[in-house]
């Protein structure tokens, strides 16, 4: 059990943890309601990831992030109101209702993105890494991967030129055991945490279900990041708890757009998008960071609804 | 002959190649779905379920699930096929050809010529598209004018469950590289569809209507939209000839143009953006084969050349509609 | 004023923004060269000598050489744009965008929109294209078509020194991404320069010449033989205007739909492959927005739609020629 | 020192090194002079690597290819005239004068070409692997690749799916110290053996001028890919003795096709494009292969030009 560090601020670390949870639980019935268009994503189960993380990181910090974002948004300190009006397409939403569940971003913060390309914004982040030691400045940025974003050949790439070009540069790679359907167990060659060596780059596997556990061992990889040296870049396997808590589905609230199109068997699948129960196949530790702060109340919910989007006849 | 959707069209054309070609496989992101994951096998079949039931038909080696790797399963099957096999990848939307654009442009579509006629990669490619869901703009775009302008591969955008049979047993069966283009909104669209297989040839449009005032081209869903103003246009008295080129490449450029210059005037109706694409390429088979038969400007259907928006009131508003369609060749009576 | 190459236009344009901002660097393959291996220090300047001297100058900071990860810096460039800095990042044959088409498609182009007019994302790429050199199917294509369809790019296409320099420095100062296509053809061809900066707004094409009979639309190196084709046709008395777009996104439509009006007569130019092509792009501009003021049907001179062939003789027929522009003229006339 | 295996017909094996450097030799002279078209990159100094691997194959293994193919053609038993005819774009060459030296190949031989995009071959290898499982064939499939081809995602990815799908391919790294200007040294971060590691795949690096050394280590690596077991993919990565001899020229033999085109000072660079001599800057190994072979009369010319391709004027 991991001792608490003295400077941390568990208050505050536990109301991010619970602000992450919360919007995630609320959002879930929302979309099982049917009141949110497109694919949503959600992180409950992950926030201690997020959130151990970006106790680490100011405005000035860059984070990029997945299609999995809204902790991340959170965490790194993004308005929840623009939040929430971006995942409903609203006018005020993060981004004016353009982007969406996957694009919420707050560039103020130092929140580059959602971005639903899996892999696509890693070498965004060495970008970002590159800019702060153009300029001289000490900020780090952080680069957000599921463990099927691991297989993507940018994010490799990104890693070879992060430590070449020595780059203030974190990859945090989550892997809460799924990409989709497909077990990271067996899509992911090799340890991910070893990958890293390949590149020279220093690695360190976290519970990503405890604070504590996260917030300290990162700390040392956003240390070295941000005081430079020869090995800048960092790489972070973060073992998350939960299933995949991914719910995709269809819009309904949307007036028809064309008189022709009939009703489907599209909306008897809607309502199987209802939340399943934990299906009980991820290992359910509870979340120790959560316990850390003698605060946990509740254990994650790690709902995981695997109905495959359905296409809504316009 | 039966009443079948698209998905289902689609899957049971794969189901009867793979029964009678054994060098038939599929690969694909979850395209059995739960690998790894014990007790979950098949509980996918893909993101849309068109390949559900193959697994437990064909068995994991037949149905392959892949990493997050496009470069890498789309080169496999690239590879497969050179030695022989006749692979069906699944790129899940076609916004993730970026990942592996390469594989598409400068290696299938160039190995028969590159290397001399002597290679040969009979690989299909099955990708979903559109927009309409909300999707955004990194999962709902079109794109397929892009795979018509590379030399080297054919181009398929079935729109109806017969087509779509008929058009992926042909590419299944061809010797070359096809990327087959599924829009997400058709999935669920019913037609006729015979039950045993057929070949419809690559480079056949359909003419869906026929009617003088004036000839409408349009692609994938925007068939759809198209009978829908028609009907609108009947009701005012105006009759419109629709074409369906079937496949995009090759195109079959003698249909189209008759059917140009038997009526004089032209829409041209396109899901992709408006720039370089299959609108703009239409319209300039006006003006290169039959300018003269033109008693009107040719008007382009198109969303606007913007990225796809979110909000699904933004998203109706870019998208063509049968009304835009109808207004556009009311214009060209005018 | 002088006379200098494009080669040393575009270096000279490099040059004076990276003395004007020091926000602007640039990275790419071997760009500097001889990163690691002491001693060869700025021996190439990139593949084609444009970068040579940049080093010397701004010293490895601002110079920055590349392994082979088109994904990963081009990435790298768009992240250090979204950061404020000003990238000029080279992608060394455009053929390659294929293993990086994804930070284009999906990412540089879509953030402005995407993320609610809240990113900018000013990053120039430079690019070479074109046959003619024997560098076959993977490193002759021309491809700018392909980025004209993707909203949210900004596309350059200069067709000799003086609009090189002036459309990279507005591309450099531009707020959101630029491409910037530059002809292996073209590095040595000279016409005059001003010594100082100056900025060719995008969205103006140069009416290269003026003539009443026909009007060419040509792009990029295309400009050179459209010239000579014009000069033998005046030599017939057949005169003739040619557009120069100069930028194809944005496309100056303006320009081009008068200049065909003018002449009632078409005749495309471009290297690109023929179908959703530029030259269909013109075509189509043609039959939406002045069909009736056509007296002859628009002839497109592209190459044929195949891979890019090796061969010295069979490249030479590949490739548009002068003749075959001033025959597609005459054809227009008769 | 390396004792000769038993089974290795020692006349053979340098009777094709011998090839590799004579064609290499003499195509370097025909280059000089202005004969050759378009882009040829020159395989002279690493003809250990070719031949070493491809003395383990047969007509049925499958063999990708980069760029620089001409070794890996002839060691893979293609024909010597058809590559020629090829490389100086005639009829009669292997692919009929569409592909030159960059897309040099013969299918008969499984010789599946020389591909001129960085890396993209790869996936092809695991393509050919997995036809080879598929069919239950003993088939081995062989990708080429160079340290700069090393810095691809689609050798990462390649790798992956080749250890998940337990595929019959071999890696082979050819690391000649050069990516046209720049040095593996700089921009291979981390040792590019251990990439393997991080995939869980095994490796070894060998020296690619040594023929025994290459011949005997793959040998290992071949095998376990052809008996197939759980160990099916191989990395090697293969130091190669001499320096980059890349030579790219503009054409001059062909006539212009507009009279407009004035000289320019393309012409001057033109006969800059000499073969410049040895510049010493690589470690000069002697090809120890040939030394063990006891037959080895000449070093191999470490030749290396440097002269960036000049567009010819059409
Ligand atoms: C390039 C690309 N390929 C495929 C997809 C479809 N897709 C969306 S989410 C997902 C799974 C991602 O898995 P992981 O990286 O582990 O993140 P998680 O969802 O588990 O947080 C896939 C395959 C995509 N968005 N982009
Ligand atoms: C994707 C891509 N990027 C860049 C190039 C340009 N290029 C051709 S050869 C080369 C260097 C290759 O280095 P390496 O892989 O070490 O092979 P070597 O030439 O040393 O044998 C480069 C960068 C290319 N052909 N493809
Ligand atoms: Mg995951
Ligand atoms: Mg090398």
């Amino acid at each position: 059990m991991s001792t608490i560090p003295a400077e941390l601020d568990v208050i505050h670390a536990y109301r991010m943890l619970r602000l992450l949870r919360e919007f995630e639980d609320q959002l879930h019935v929302a979309i099982a309601r049917g009141n949110v268009p497109g694919f949503t994503h959600l992180y409950a189960g992950e926030e201690a990831s997020a959130v151990g993380v970006c106790l680490h990181l100011a405005d000035r910090d860059v984070l990029c992030s997945t299609h999995r974002a809204h902790g991340h948004f959170l965490a790194k300190g993004g308005d929840v109101d623009a939040l929430a009006l971006e995942i409903f397409g609203k006018e005020g939403g993060a981004c004016g209702g353009k982007g969406g569940s996957m694009h919420v971003a707050d560039w103020s913060r130092g929140m580059w993105g959602a971005n639903a390309i899996i892999g696509a914004s890693v070498p965004h982040a060495i970008g970002a890494g590159f800019a702060f030691k153009y300029r001289g400045e000490d900020g780090v940025a952080v680069s957000f991967g599921g463990d099927g974003a691991s297989n993507q050949g940018a994010g490799f790439e990104s890693m070879n030129l992060a430590k070449i070009l020595n780059l203030p540069v974190l990859f945090v790679l989550e892997d809460n055991g799924y990409a989709e359907t497909t077990a990271s167990g067996w899509a992911v060659a090799g340890r991910p945490v070893e990958r890293a060596g390949g590149f020279g780059i220093p690695s360190v596997e976290v519970d990503g279900t405890d604070l504590l556990d996260v917030y300290t061992k990162i700390g040392v990889g956003v240390r070295r990041a941000r005081e430079g040296g020869v090995r800048r870049s960092s790489m972070c396997a973060c073992r998350c708890s939960t299933a995949i808590t991914k719910v995709t589905r269809k819009p309904t609230a949307r007036p028809a757009r064309s008189s022709s199109c009939a009703p489907s068997r599209t909306a008897s699948r809607v309502s199987a998008c209802r939340c399943s129960p934990p299906d009980g196949r991820m290992p359910r530790r509870s979340t120790r960071s959560m316990r850390s702060a003698r605060r946990a109340r509740q254990r994650p919910s790690s709902a995981r609804s695997t109905h495959r989007f359905q296409p809504c006849r316009p | 002959m039966s009443i079948k959707t698209t998905r289902d069209a689609i899957r049971e054309t794969l189901i009867a190649e793979m029964e009678r070609d054994p060098r038939v496989f599929v690969i694909g992101e979850d395209i059995a779905g739960g690998m790894g994951a014990p007790g979950e096998q098949d509980a996918w079949g893909g993101v849309f379920g068109v390949t559900k039931g193959l697994l437990g038909r064909f068995g994991r080696e037949r149905v392959i699930d892949t990493p997050i790797s496009e470069t890498g399963f789309l080169g496999l099957g690239i590879g497969a096929a050179n030695a022989g096999l006749r692979p069906v990848v699944e790129i899940m939307f076609v916004d993730f050809f970026g990942v592996c654009f390469d594989q598409v442009l400068n290696n299938m579509a160039k190995f028969r010529y590159m290397y001399g006629g002597k290679a040969s990669t009979p690989i299909t490619v099955r990708t979903s598209y559109g927009a309409g869901f909300g999707a955004a703009a990194q999962h709902s775009q079109a794109l397929y004018p892009m795979f018509a302008h590379i030399p080297g591969i054919k181009v398929a955008l079935p729109s109806n469950p017969y087509d779509a049979k008929g058009l992926l047993t042909a590419a299944i069966r061809d010797e070359d590289p096809v990327i087959f283009f599924e829009h997400k909104g058709l999935y669920d669209e019913q037609g006729e569809v015979p039950d045993e297989s057929y070949v419809l040839p690559f480079g056949e449009a359909a003419v869906v209507r026929e009617g003088k005032d004036c000839c409408i081209v349009a692609f994938g869903r925007m068939v759809l939209l198209a009978r829908q103003a028609a009907e609108i246009l009947a009701r005012e008295g105006i009759e419109t000839t629709i074409v369906d080129p079937r496949t995009i490449a090759p195109l079959d450029t003698d249909t189209i143009v008759e059917a140009i210059a038997g009526c004089g005037r032209l829409v041209v109706v396109d899901e992709a953006s408006p720039v370089c694409g299959m609108a703009s390429e239409i319209a300039a088979l006006a003006a290169t084969e039959c300018p003269r038969a033109l008693k009107a400007a040719v008007q382009k259907v198109t969303p606007p050349a913007v990225p796809i928006p979110f909000s699904p009131a933004l998203e109706a508003a870019y998208l063509p509609t049968a009304e835009a369609i109808a207004a556009a060749v009311r214009k060209t009576l005018q």
